[in-house]
Formats: structure tokens, C-alpha cells, sequence
């Protein structure tokens, strides 16, 4: 069946589940009629869509942090101590990476060690192992909404089981979750199977149950210029309302810079409402999210904090809906719970410290967004060509063509022919726009931006300013300076 | 041993970390050593049949996400398997889960059979140099 | 002999001084001649009038901590750690409060209670008690200026001993160091007192020693608006540089709000410049000093750490010459030495982070700029006229009078009669201004912006509405919310 | 026992933080206590006399600065000699000099003869509460 961008069939959908379901033991105790009347003794303040509604119309900003590991109880009295030490708004439940690879045999292994050396083994909870009883333990020892985090290309089982189990919103899409998570698999395939999930969550939708569905903003995390997340999100959003799904987050990775970043949130806000409203699903909720600093953290537990803090204060001053908290321990390793604690709170201190304050609007912050507005456009644009009107298809050729492309991203899929660097003000730009649709305007303003750079370090820039940029936070600064 | 000695590159097991492994390819080739990079998603067989085909001196094994310890466990053993046992063998990233001791960290791994191990963060130029002196270049 | 605004009479100050130092057995070894030598024998970078210098020139801002412990090797251990760990531009030695009232004898059982005990029992280093020699050893161990920081209403003997020793940095005023220093000490007398250190100083600029002379921004470090700060330091420079002190730095305690913070230190710079000017004292070098929050802190170290970062991020986006650092510890007691470099690190990544970029140029900047020196400009001009001409009776008759006015000040010289409190923004404006010379205009301009607030917050503004500032920071927001 | 107590406040030793000193007369007036503040920099003999002059019911003595240890050491003793022995004694603020476990100091204060110790940043509501039991009102 050739990738399009149509709401499946009924019977696809049917047929696919059965398939899906029968993968893994666990797969059996889907039951859908189960899970939606769990789903609907649920308070409002447990589930994702109310409270990011509820979020919006107060003007409130959520905090969010990531955490999982391999043993459930364990995993349980983490997200407790972030609910009550912390006061996160959302609680997650990052899945680990052989469940991310639908590698099950080697999660259950995970387990296995993990119960064996006393401490968690795997880089978050195997929830498919686990299966729907346990999982719901999760989300009966919690007071907020929780979220499945992940980066599995294949996340159709994963989805099953979890939102059976009651989790009320799953991050991830077919582009987002498979150029920086994987290696080689398809587009094709990525995209059809997060169509299933996104089909899924539309089953629920039906059914009264709005999941929110959230795309992975910050992509490999590293030096990615807005416009090429908020094309990857956007375009992830219209695939995923197509499917049925109604509640929709779109989200950024910070770049450092506060005008750009503001710009971003702003325009990520604007054109994901443009672009649903414009393709016909108006009735879609969308909101925000901030990732703080996603690229290489200082080790330094004092320096990471002031990174956190940055994240935290560009979050209050730009404005956003929700924040993805990272903790002190970032550069080190899973970060324990009380690391994880010092981040929310860290992070909660800045942004109502200034929650009264806000970016200034200057021309500045509006030729940015304007920028940010055109390139997206651009690249939408050109997306739509080459898929000759469907953008599943036009997905593909793009990333083919590198007319959609990702930097430093370990799939086989993305070309890498695009280069970004810093500007003089650590705005994130293109050093080398390899071959993405955009305009000579557009061109000019990246090409300017960097010369600036080059005559102020009085070099020429090329690969080693970039490695130099990819250091730099991690060395105590935005943008790199020769060495 | 041949002008240009040769490296064998990658990131181990399910991780994707990609970043870290394109760096290390640029600072080692900008060094003079010939670089076979695996890339991300590497797993033993293919660490030691590159090494095997391209008489490589040494093997370097990055691991980011945490399932390190799991991951390299047997490659020393698989190594002499196949006929390379004393190649040297590096590893670096974030090799084990949370933030523990480097000293734990490094015993483990050199228990393992990696002759030199890293911790978080080492800039490329640590390790190009260590390499050199063990290779006696 | 009556206060006036004067350089003293050589034969005052030699009378003066040899009373001063016949105060405690230690000023025996002071030696004027000895000391010039010493400070002859120091590099340009360890001398803060230099450092200074290049900073500004260079557009660097220097980081200093606050520190000071009770036994000479370990406050030297400290400074190290401050200096290698930290990568401190700039070291304190931060003064006991014993030795800060002159009272050596209680200073000296402090030394003793100290060694004793094993830990600091003093709250910094009774410098006079340890006399020129051992102090020197400071200067000595040390490859970064060190200054005297301290609180003493009459520092006469504390100047003479640690600039004998080789301080090149000294930290006061006659009203800075005496309104939120001290409770029943005249105005009269500090002024007086601090004329000497001044001319003490002005003494080793004839010898071509410059010292630099920093006046106490923050004062009570709780709600001082900027104006009140701004005039305070401005008038202790033109005291200082009449006596002919050549380089002179004044501070500013961080407000909070962004827009007012760099308004306040963009005006302070402008200001002292022209002041100085305008009086004749042109050959005066001019810095700025940023003290990141000087209210309560939050007691949580990650909270604080926000704190922290903020005050960072405020200083990089403002510009200012030199920030003095708070510690993770501040709510708890005297930080170690861990927490003191855990501040310095945290600062120099947000403010490395920050450096390429600043607060845009916006009307509100414009319109803060244009109150606070509008304010400054009022204030002094009642002040000379208070004083018919004279600055210095200008100063004691103000305070008298309430047309200066210092808010929670422990010291009978303020009326206290002045009450701050945020506007809607968080920035700081007056409830009550008490007896301040101010126009209608000004005055309009603080009351509408408190309306504002009364009318968001549906409440009186009131002395509970500054209690809930007061409280705010270490509650975790800016603005004080009704309880 | 007059219809409204009396309590003295006030700073002890050199210590001028005047802030908390405003805020706990503003609060404990508030509270409808009679408050006989002393402000900052007040002596054990200030102290005493004002709460023999005044027959207070307790003496609030803060301390931020971290010279609390020396300043309050023998106030119970001379309250006795005062023939104010068994009169209330509270200590809060930062009554140590650095950070240290609270239990340590509440023990040290009690140690001198205060009746109840507060850590940093107490807010006052508690003590107004706990003066109320004491005081049995
Ligand atoms: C960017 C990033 C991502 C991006 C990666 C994009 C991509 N595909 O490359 C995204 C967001 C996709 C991601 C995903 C995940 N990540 Co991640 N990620 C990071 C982060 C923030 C930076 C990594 C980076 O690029 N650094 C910059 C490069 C230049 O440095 P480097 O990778 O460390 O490599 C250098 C050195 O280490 C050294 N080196 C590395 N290997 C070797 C080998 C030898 C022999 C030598 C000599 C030297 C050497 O040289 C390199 C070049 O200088 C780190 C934390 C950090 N470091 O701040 C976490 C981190 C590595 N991630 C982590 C985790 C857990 C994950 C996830 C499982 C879950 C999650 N949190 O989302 C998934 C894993 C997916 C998978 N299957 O692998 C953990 C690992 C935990 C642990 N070990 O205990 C970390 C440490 C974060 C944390 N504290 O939780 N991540
Ligand atoms: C503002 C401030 C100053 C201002 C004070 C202005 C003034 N005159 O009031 C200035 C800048 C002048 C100053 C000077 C000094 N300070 Co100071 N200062 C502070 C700071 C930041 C806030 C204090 C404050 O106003 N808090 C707000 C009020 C509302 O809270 P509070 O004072 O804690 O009082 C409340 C409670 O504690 C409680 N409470 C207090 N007492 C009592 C008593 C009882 C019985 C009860 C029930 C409750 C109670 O109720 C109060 C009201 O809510 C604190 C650190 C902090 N807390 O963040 C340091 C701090 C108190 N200062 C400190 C020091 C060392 C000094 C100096 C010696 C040196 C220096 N660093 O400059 C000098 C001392 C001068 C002197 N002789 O006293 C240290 C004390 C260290 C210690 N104990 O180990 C602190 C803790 C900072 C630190 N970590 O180093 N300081």
C-alpha cells in the first residue's frame, strides 16, 4: 500500500491492530472498550488535553521533566517524589532504548540485570514488557497527567499498551522520532506506523478520549535553525490530524538565543494553528512546548544549573505552554530523582520570578519572526510539490532530495547536506543550506549573519567553528570561539 | 604497519548518539589516521568484522545512552575469537546508567578487556594522543 | 570643626591619623612610606585600578565573591579556592561585624573562640586585630586585586591597615556604610570618618597608588528603588574624588525586573560620569558594580541557584563592569567555600552564555532611563540646596529631613518614612514617598503604576503588599502575590 | 495576666539586619500583642531591662549574622539574677555562623536556656501559634 496522507480505513486499521497486538505476549490484554471507560474515570486535572486547555485559558506555563527507569515500583516512587518534592505539572515515562527498537528480548533482560544488580539498568521503563495491568499502576499513583516519552520509530505496541493502560498523551511522530533515533529505517515505514498511532489515538477521540499528541520538537538537539523543527512539527501535526487526532503539541528545543527563541515560540504557536486551520481541522487544540537546552551540558553541576536556568527564564520571557525540564546531572547520566527534583524547582523559581516580564517587541524580534515565517513557508511549500499535493509522500521525497533535512541525525534518511553555525549573537543559522527550498532572500539573510561571524573571529567559517559551536555550552559559552 | 594507521569507529548496541561519533570522525581523520566509521547502531560483529577487513590498529567504542555496560560485555572475548585479541580497544561516552564514580566506571571496563577508558566529556585530542602512544607513533 | 564638603587640610589628617592609629596596638605598624613601596612592587593585574581599567576597555565584566573567615590561613585557603576553583577576577576580604563596629576587643575573643572551636566563629576577618603584616600575607598569596569589604560606619583605622598591608580595593561610604550598617552613629560623624579614609586614599594617589574606592550600591538590599541608590552613590563619589580619590566604582543591587535593572545601570554609569564632571572631576575613573540579589534568598540551593542565574543573566544582558556573586548557601549562613565557587561558576556560564547579546532598545528602556535620572537629578538638587552649596551638610540635613530616605534602614538617621513597592512588572516604585524632593511628574509616575497593580491584584496596595515583596524572592516569584 | 501581653523584640549583639526585626513587629502587632521592639544591635542588658520595665511575657531575640552563639550565651543566667528567670526566651534567624544541621543548633540554643529555637526563615505565624500555647491564651 503506497504511503498517502489519508485517514485509514477502518479495516486497515483493524487488521494492522491485530497484527501489532499478537507481536508480544502483553499485546492480549489490549482491550479498547476497557481502557476508554478506565480513561473516563479519570479527573480532568489527570488528563493532558484539560489541563493544557485549562493551561492556556489561565496563561499558565507547565513544567515537565524527563524520568524512567527499569523497575516499576521504582519507577513509581520517581514519579512521586517529582510530583510531590518537585511539583511537576506533567509527569513522563521515558521508555528505554531496547523498547524503543521494539527489542523486547533484551528488555526483559534489562529487567532481569536490573533486578539482579539492585539498580536500574536501562535508560528508562520497558513499558510493553510490563504490559497494560502494571503500566496502570502508573497512572493510579498519580495526581497530574503522564506522558509516554520515547523516540521509537515503531511505536505502534508501545501505544497500544500504554494508552490502554490510561497515559493520556504520547510524544512522537514519524519523522520526529525516527531521523534522530534511528539508523535505517525508512520514512515509509516510520511515517505508516505513526499514522496507526495517531489512527489510534483518533479511535479514542471517537470514543469520547482526546489523547494529546506531542511532536519532538528539539529533533538531534544540536544546532537545528527553528524553521526546520517547526517545518518537521507542523508537517507532523497535519499527518496526525488527518488520522483523527485532536489535541496536538508542537514543540522547540532552545537555541540560546533569547530573540530567536522568542520569535520561534511565537511563530511555532502561530503557524501550526495557520497551517491546521488552513488544511481543515480547525477544531484541533495545539500548544507549545520549550525544551530546555538540548545539545552537550557542562558537567559542573553549578554550570548546568545556569543553563537550566536560561531554559527557565527564556521560557517566561517568550512565553510557552509547557517546559521539558532538564536537571544537573545532564552531562553525566541518568539524573537520580532528587537531580531531576533540583530542576523543576530551579526551573519553577526563574519562570515565576518572571512570570510579570516578557520579551520586548523590536524590530529585531519581528524581522526573526518574519524570517522564521517565510523559511517555514518555503520549505512547506516545496514539501507539497514534490509529494505533487500529499504531504506523506512529499515527506519522503524531501528527506530524499535533503529538501527537508535534519543536521547531525543518525538516520540513513537525512541527507546532512545542510550545515548550521551560530551567528555573532549565537543565533542559529545555515553555514551550508545544502539543498533546502529556500529562497535567495532568505539565503542572503543566513549568508550575512555568517560573515558578520567570520569578520568579527577573523576566520573563515566552516566545519571546525561548527564542532566549536557544538562545544561551546558544554565550555560556558553560546557561541564557540576559535580555539 | 602501514603510513596511515587505521581506526575502526562506532557507536555501540541501540545507541543513537550521533553527534559525539561524527566529531571523533573529523578530530581522527584531521589527525592523520584513517577512519572507518560505523556510525550509530553498532554491534559487536560488525565493530570486529570491520577490523578484521581493514587490519585496523584499534577499536574505538562510544556508548552514550547508558546501556554501555550491557552492550560490551564479550567483546574482548569475541575479539579473540576472531583472531584480533590484543587489538587495542577504547570506549567513551556516558558508559554506564547515572552519574557514578569514574573510578567504578573504568575498573568495570577494564574488566571487561578495554585497555583505555573514558570518561564523560573527554575532549577528542586526550585520546588522539594516548593513541599515539600506544601505538608507539 | 563643622562637616563640609572640603579636601582636608594636611595637618588634620596627620593629627587625625595619629590618633586613629594609636586606636589599637596593630596601627603601630603602619608605614606609609613601606606601604607605597609595597604597593609599587605589585603587578598591574593585581591592582583593581588597572584591572579596572582593561575591563572596561576590553568590554569584560568581572566576577567577585563575597568571603571572609576568622583565622588568617584559612581565610587564605579560601581566597585560593575562590581564585582557582572559582576563577574569581576580583577576591574580597570580607570583614567581621565586631571589627565592623570597631569593637577589636570582642574581635580578638572571636580569634580565640574560633580556634578553639575549630570553625569560624566571626562572620570574616578581624583584619585590624591580625595588624599590616599578617594582612599582607593575604595580599600576597593572592594573584588577583583584593578588596576590603565590609560595613564600618568609621573605617579609619581598618583603611590604614589593610591598605598598608596592600589592599588595592576598599569598599564604603559615609551614608552606605552607615544607614544599613549601623543604629545610633550620626551621619556627621560617618561622613566625617570616611572623609579620612577618602583622603587617606587620596594620600597614596599623590604618592601614585591609586586605590580604588567602591560605594555600597544595594544598602538595605530590600526594595531600594534605583533612584534612592543612584543618588546615595553618587554623592558618596563626589565626597570621595574631593578628597582625592582617582578611581571609584559605584553598585546597584538587583531589583529584579529586567527593563528597570538595565535602565538603573545604564543611568548609574551616565550619571556618576556626569556628576563628577560637572563638580570638576574629570580625572576620576569611573566603574560600575552589579550585586546580584540582595534580599532574602530561597533556602532550597537549586532555588537559589535561579536566583543566581537570573541575577547573571541580568548583568550580561545589562552590561555592567564587575557583579559580586551570592552563594547557593545565602538563606542558610556564610557559605563554604564549595558553595561560594558552586556561585562563581554558575554566574560565569550564564554570562558567558549571555555575552553577545544585550536588552534591545526599546521606549519602556527609553522611559525608565529618562524617570531614574529625572529622579537622581531632583533628589541631588534638594540635597545642594539643603546644604546651601555644601554637599556633605547638604547629606546630613537631607536625611534629617526625609529628602534622603533609605527604606528599613536599622539606622535613626533615616526617617524611614519613604515606602517602596513593585508595580505590576515587579519593577520598584514608591508606595509612600515619605518627605523625597520629588515633582508632581515623578510622583504621578509611581502612582499609576502602583494603581495598576492594586487594581490586577484587587487589593489596597499596603504595608502587606510590601510585606509580600519583601517575602516574595524566597517564596519563588517576584512580585508578592495576596495570600 | 494583663488582657494583652507583652513581648520584647529586638536584634542581639552587632547585628543590624533590621528587615525580619520590622516584619515581626509588624506581624506580632498585628497578632494583638503589645510589642516593645527594640530594633537591631541590642544588648543582653537592654534586653532584660526592657522586659523587667515593661513585665513582658517573653523575649523574641533574633539573630542573623552568625554571632548568635557568642551574643546569647548566659541571657537565661542573667534573666535569673534579673528575678526574670522563668520568663519566655525564643531565638530564630541565622543563629549559627554557616549552615549547619538545624537539630545541632536547636540544641545548642536550648542548651543556653531558650525555650523554643527557630531555623532560618521561620515565618512568624508559627511563633505567634507556639507563643499562644505557651502563653496558654
Ligand atoms: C543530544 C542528546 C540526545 C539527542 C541525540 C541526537 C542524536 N541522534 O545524536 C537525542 C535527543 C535524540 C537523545 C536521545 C536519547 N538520549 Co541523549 N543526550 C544528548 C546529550 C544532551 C548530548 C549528547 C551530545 O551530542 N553531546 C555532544 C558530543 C560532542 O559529545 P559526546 O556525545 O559526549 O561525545 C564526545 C565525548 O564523549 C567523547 N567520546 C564519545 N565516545 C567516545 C569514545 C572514545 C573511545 C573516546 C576516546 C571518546 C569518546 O568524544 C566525543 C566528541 O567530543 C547528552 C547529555 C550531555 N552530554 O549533555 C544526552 C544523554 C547522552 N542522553 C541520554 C539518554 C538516556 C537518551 C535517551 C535514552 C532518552 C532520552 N533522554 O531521550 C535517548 C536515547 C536514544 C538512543 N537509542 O540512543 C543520557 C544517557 C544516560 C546515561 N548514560 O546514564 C544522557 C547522558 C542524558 C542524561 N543525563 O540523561 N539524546
Ligand atoms: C539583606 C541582608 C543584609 C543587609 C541588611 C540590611 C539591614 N540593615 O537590614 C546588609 C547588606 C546590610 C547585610 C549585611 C550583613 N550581612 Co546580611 N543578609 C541579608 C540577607 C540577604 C537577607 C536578610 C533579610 O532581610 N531577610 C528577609 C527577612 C524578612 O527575613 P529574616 O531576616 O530571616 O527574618 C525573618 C525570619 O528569620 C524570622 N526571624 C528572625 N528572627 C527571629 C526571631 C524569632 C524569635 C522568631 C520566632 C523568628 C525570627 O522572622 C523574620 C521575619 O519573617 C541574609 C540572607 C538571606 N536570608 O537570604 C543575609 C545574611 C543574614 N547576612 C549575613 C552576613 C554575614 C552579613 C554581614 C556580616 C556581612 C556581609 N555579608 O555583608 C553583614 C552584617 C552586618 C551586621 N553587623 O549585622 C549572613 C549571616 C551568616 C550566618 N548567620 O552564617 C547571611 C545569612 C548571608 C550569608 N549566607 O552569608 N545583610
Amino acid at each position: 500500500m503506497a504511503l498517502e496522507n489519508r485517514k485509514w480505513e477502518q479495516t486497515l486499521l483493524e487488521e494492522s491492530r491485530r497484527q501489532v497486538l499478537a507481536g508480544w505476549p502483553t499485546g492480549r490484554e489490549v482491550d479498547l472498550e476497557d481502557a476508554m471507560n478506565y480513561h473516563r474515570s479519570l479527573g480532568q486535572e489527570r488528563i493532558s488535553y484539560h489541563k493544557l486547555r485549562r493551561g492556556q485559558q489561565e496563561g499558565v506555563t507547565f513544567l515537565q521533566p524527563r524520568a524512567g527507569v527499569a523497575l516499576l515500583d521504582e519507577h513509581i516512587n520517581l514519579l512521586n517524589s517529582l510530583e510531590h518534592q518537585g511539583a511537576a505539572d506533567f509527569l513522563p515515562t521515558t521508555i528505554d532504548s531496547y523498547t524503543r527498537l521494539n527489542r523486547y528480548q533484551e528488555a526483559d533482560r534489562g529487567i532481569e540485570e536490573s533486578k539482579a544488580a539492585g539498580r536500574s539498568m536501562l535508560n528508562g521503563l520497558p513499558a510493553v514488557n510490563y504490559g497494560v495491568k502494571n503500566c496502570r499502576r502508573i497512572v493510579a499513583a498519580t495526581g497530574v497527567p503522564v506522558q509516554i516519552r520515547h523516540g521509537t520509530p515503531d511505536a505502534r505496541l508501545l501505544a497500544e499498551i500504554t494508552l490502554a493502560a490510561g497515559f493520556t498523551d504520547f510524544e512522537g511522530g514519524g519523522i520526529s522520532y525516527n531521523i534522530p533515533y534511528a539508523k535505517n529505517i525508512s520514512l515509509q515505514q516510520s511515517l505508516s506506523d505513526w499514522q496507526y498511532v495517531d489512527r489510534l489515538c483518533g479511535l479514542y477521540a471517537e470514543g469520547g478520549i482526546i489523547i494529546n499528541r506531542e511532536m519532538f520538537g528539539p529533533l538531534t538537539g544540536t544546532l537545528v535553525p527553528p524553521f526546520i523543527s517547526h517545518a518537521v512539527g507542523i508537517i507532523e501535526a497535519l499527518l496526525a490530524a488527518e488520522q483523527g487526532v485532536r489535541s496536538i503539541a508542537v514543540g522547540y528545543g532552545q537555541g540560546g538565543n533569547l530573540i530567536q527563541d522568542t520569535a520561534a515560540l511565537r511563530t511555532l504557536r502561530r503557524l501550526a494553528r495557520h497551517y491546521l486551520d488552513r488544511f481543515g481541522y480547525q477544531d484541533v487544540f495545539v500548544s507549545t512546548v520549550f525544551h530546555q537546552w538540548m545539545g552537550g551540558f557542562p558537567q559542573d553541576e553549578a554550570r548546568a544549573f545556569g543553563v537550566i536556568a536560561w531554559g527557565a527564564a527564556t521560557a517566561a520571557l517568550a512565553g510557552v505552554d509547557k517546559v521539558i525540564v532538564k536537571t544537573p546531572h545532564e552531562a553525566l547520566g541518568v539524573p537520580t530523582a532528587e537531580a531531576n527534583v533540583a530542576g523543576l524547582l530551579c526551573t519553577r523559581q526563574v519562570m515565576r520570578m518572571l512570570a510579570e516580564q516578557n520579551v520586548q517587541a523590536t524590530q529585531r524580534l519581528a524581522d526573526e519572526e518574519q524570517v522564521i515565517e517565510r523559511e517555514v513557508g518555503e520549505v512547506i511549500a516545496a514539501v507539497l510539490d514534490l509529494g505533487e499535493g500529499d504531504l506523506a509522500a512529499g515527506v519522503v521525497r524531501s528527506f530524499a532530495a535533503g529538501v527537508l533535512d535534519v543536521p547531525f541525525a543518525p538516520s540513513r534518511c537525512a541527507k546532512g547536506a545542510m550545515m548550521p553555525v551560530r551567528d555573532l549573537r549565537g543565533a542559529i543559522r545555515l553555514l551550508h543550506p545544502g539543498n533546502l527550498p529556500l529562497s535567495r532572500e532568505t539565503l542572503d539573510w543566513h549568508r550575512l549573519k555568517i560573515e558578520e561571524r567570520g569578520r568579527e573571529e577573523r576566520r573563515e567559517p566552516d566545519f571546525r567553528m561548527v564542532i566549536d559551536d557544538i562545544y561551546a555550552i558544554s565550555k560556558g559559552m553560546l557561541v564557540g570561539k576559535p580555539r | 604497519m602501514p603510513r596511515t594507521t587505521t581506526i575502526v569507529l562506532g557507536v555501540i548496541g541501540a545507541d543513537v548518539h550521533a553527534v559525539g561519533n561524527k566529531i571523533l570522525e573529523m578530530t581522527f581523520s584531521d589527525a592523520g589516521f584513517k577512519v572507518v566509521n560505523l556510525g550509530v547502531m553498532v554491534s559487536q560483529e560488525e565493530f570486529i568484522n570491520a577490523a578484521v577487513e581493514t587490519d585496523a590498529a584499534a577499536i574505538l567504542v562510544s556508548s552514550l545512552y547508558g546501556h554501555g555496560e550491557m552492550d560490551c560485555r564479550g567483546l574482548r572475548e569475541k575479539c579473540r575469537e576472531s583472531g584480533i585479541g590484543k587489538i587495542l580497544l577504547y570506549a567513551g561516552g556516558n558508559l554506564v546508567v547515572g552519574k557514578r564514580t569514574f573510578s567504578q566506571v573504568e575498573a568495570m571496563y577494564r574488566e571487561m578487556g578495554f585497555d583505555r577508558v573514558y570518561p564523560p566529556g573527554v575532549m577528542p585530542d586526550v585520546a588522539i594522543a594516548d593513541l599515539r602512544k600506544d601505538l608507539g607513533l
